[in-house]
């Protein structure tokens, strides 16, 4: 099932882009999951997710820990964490 | 009390007299207000500011509910923008209209807290002598944030 | 740091707009403000505003100075207004300028509290019925200002 | 010594004037004393003045309490209890 993923801030400009449509492998069950399989997508993708303390995620609407499923998504944002307004 | 929300992320100009008549028009007899303008000093030429457009509405919502219920509002404005800024240009305005004027500061300090810490927004920063970067989260706003969910 | 202080009791209306835009312009960084509105409701048609020309300015500017002796502020406005007013009418604004949100935003509420509580004014109720009144000084309202004389 | 007086609110009704200029005797030497011996002009200064409770001064731009002495006052002003703005 494909899903759209958003980057934002330094993230967006480590891998060059602001949205891609991806469909990660059965075996990529969470946030964390996930964050681990896009970095292996190229040197952009290592770069913007080498520390991932820094890595925060939401699904759709709703901010996501790195252990939360992704089951069902259709939607996922990745970003640092947010420094407000 | 059933509370008049009026909540926008944009990039236009924040026209401050016209968003707190349109409170004080609401009868409650008090509105509070704080308004955050991008500051100058170090260099900075502008700030540039990025959100996730699918969830900040409903984050600025959901806090603006949550401020209602907690006191006696009759309306909360929240409006922040984004894109590049410079210094001396607004950057966000809350405020709240009330009966009680502590209800209105408190409910004001409630939400700034809340935007200036916890809203989905980042902030890069761009310099004079051409350097740019992206502002970290600080240790300082989340406590001040933390504050208000040990209350009440 | 040295603030820049806008004290004024008159008869003219506020303009709350103008009036922040002069303390954003200060640099701080953050405005808050508190503007209070005339009720309507029980009957009421006019609320009329005497005060003491020879002492409210020098009161008014002195609890000014209080708060920017007791927080980091930039600037101070206090604006009241005094005769004959309707509701809906603005009747006062305070506000402050500070790089600290939570200090512009206490400076605020300190100010209105002294204003609506201690400022040397009497107010008369006029009503639809014809009745009017002159309205009597409020113990929770000395309460809210005394909590200010307790602290620091 | 001649001494303005001022009035406000409803001691300004009752006794029909903002202000008047009084000189008062030289026993009246406290606020106080100068309240008791404005009540003696009139009706309407009597019942400006009938509940001394509610009775407050400024001697010029300062809050005076009833024992505060006038000697040099220029300008005392009566009213009731300020109600904030």
């Amino acid at each position: 099932m494909p899903i759209d993923i958003l980057y934002f801030a330094g993230i967006r400009e480590a891998i060059g882009l602001s949205a891609e449509t991806v469909t990660p492998p059965p075996e990529v069950g969470t946030i964390a999951d996930l964050v681990g399989w896009l970095a292996s997508r190229g040197a952009g993708h290592a770069e913007a997710f080498a520390d991932r303390a820094r890595v925060r995620a939401a699904i759709g609407s709703d901010f996501a820990d790195p252990d939360t499923p992704i089951v069902g998504a259709r939607e996922i944002a990745l970003f640092p964490p947010v420094t407000g307004g | 009390m059933s509370a008049d929300f009026h909540i926008r992320v944009d990039t236009a100009d924040i026209d401050i007299g016209g968003e707190l008549a349109r409170l004080e028009a609401l009868g409650g007899g008090g509105v509070a207000s704080f308004t955050g303008v991008v500051r100058g000093g170090g260099g900075l030429t502008a700030l540039e500011l990025e959100h996730h457009p699918g969830i900040t509405l409903a984050m600025m919502t959901s806090i603006a509910e949550q401020a209602a219920a907690r006191w006696p509002l009759l309306g909360v404005t929240a409006i922040h923008r984004h894109g590049r800024l410079v210094p001396g240009d607004r950057i966000v305005l809350v405020a709240a209209a009330s009966p009680h004027r502590a209800a209105a500061l408190e409910a004001t300090a409630f939400l700034i807290d809340w935007l200036k810490t916890r809203a989905p927004f980042w902030k890069k920063e761009h310099f004079a002598d051409g350097a740019s970067h992206w502002v970290e989260a600080r240790a300082a706003d989340d406590e001040a944030a933390a504050r208000w969910s040990m209350k009440g």
